[in-house]
């Protein structure tokens, strides 16, 4: 399946892209996501992705614990916000 | 939320003529993009969101807001893009029956816009731009909201 | 202190030139006349004043104010006479660096004006005229400003 | 000495006079300005300005404790004050 992630703020200057689209398999996993965006951009450009301090939402909920993706599902990594 | 400067005086009218003949009182707050920060200057500020999930956000803290205090009307705007020093950023107007709910729904909006709001702001100064860092007295701020009302007035 | 109207807009235009580049934050209050207190129609709101010594008590309180907070604008208009329902009876406005400056000035501000300031205020009511009377709210209020600011942030 | 006494808001009504100008002697104290103002006004228009929380100001400065009049002294009698 298809799944588009997006990268905003300093992740997105970090990796050189807002967007990529990923190839994964039904109900990947937190881990599976990572595998595969490692694989795509090699381990030196997702490495603050790995930061603690960094959010993932999916289709535009932040998700803290595990996951399982669908397709068609919006995943975006968050530096922290800094607010209006 | 929008690239384009917003009106304080638009906006107030707008606010009176939505809030009715029960509105004793309009407080306001605007924020504007600072020239200095410490000893740096600052050119201009950029503003990234998240679209759909920063105006959920938002939507989220006047919700809030309004299940709190007994509003009449609530109107937030935000810019995004890149804003020059000087610019206007935010606009809070808040309309109440009575002053302390007007004063502190405002407030209140505004303290959680800088904590849970999905902005990322980037200052562009003079050494290079820098992606700014919430500070701990924003959650500070946020945090003196927990918990019920008290009797008691307190101030700092 | 004035009789005619006053424009938000043209006030905080000024404000915002006065105040310079390190000018951060805004916040603004208007206080209207309500057109209901309680069960009551009110029609309007006469506006006593003693000309000298009201000025005194308003400057006194701005300057309690500016001693207070570091701000780089403060602006107070009052209506006097008699103003009918809806219409606009006090402007604070207050400028800052940053916003707990500016949110916490314009609220002291008012607090004082609401307890302080040498003003009389009588409602023309459906009913008859009535001169009104402070609130104890108005006074625990303004005794929530006293002492020391501490290093808690605290709510209501 | 001439001084001159003025009442506002809800005393200006009470009195139905908004300011009256008083004949006194020399260091007229607080008793003597009452004994004055009813002798003017009659006691009985007089009363409110007896009320505990009436406030007189000289000078536009409020005086709650003893005071001596000089020529020229502004006095005023104010009702609480309610405030902008």
């Amino acid at each position: 399946m298809r799944v588009n992630v997006l990268f905003f703020a300093s992740l997105k200057e970090d990796l050189g892209c807002a967007e990529i689209e990923l190839q994964l398999s039904e109900l990947a996993s937190r881990a599976d996501l990572f595998d595969c965006l490692t694989n795509e951009l090699g381990s030196a450009r997702v490495a603050p992705l790995f930061a603690e301090n960094v959010s993932i939402a999916i289709n535009q909920s932040i998700e803290k614990g595990e996951f399982t993706l669908q397709s068609g599902d919006e995943v975006a990594f968050l530096p922290p916000i800094t607010g209006g | 939320m929008q690239k384009e400067d917003f009106s304080l005086s638009e906006e107030y009218e707008k606010c009176c003529v939505a809030a009715g003949p029960e509105c004793g009182a309009v407080a306001t707050f605007t924020g504007l993009v600072r020239q200095f920060e410490v000893s740096t200057s600052v050119s201009g500020l950029h503003l990234e969101h998240y679209p759909g999930m920063t105006e959920k956000s938002m939507e989220n803290i006047v919700a809030k807001a309004r299940n709190r205090w007994s509003l009449q009307h609530v109107r937030v705007v935000h810019r995004i893009g890149v804003l020059e020093a000087g610019s206007q950023i935010v606009l809070v107007i808040v309309a109440s029956s009575h002053r302390p709910d007007a004063f502190a729904a405002c407030e209140y909006i505004m303290d959680f816009l800088k904590t849970e709001a999905v902005f990322w702001k980037k200052e562009i100064r003079s050494d290079g731009e820098i992606w700014i860092k919430s500070t701990s007295h924003d959650y500070e701020r946020r945090d003196g909201w927990a918990g019920e009302p008290s009797a008691t007035v307190k101030r700092w």
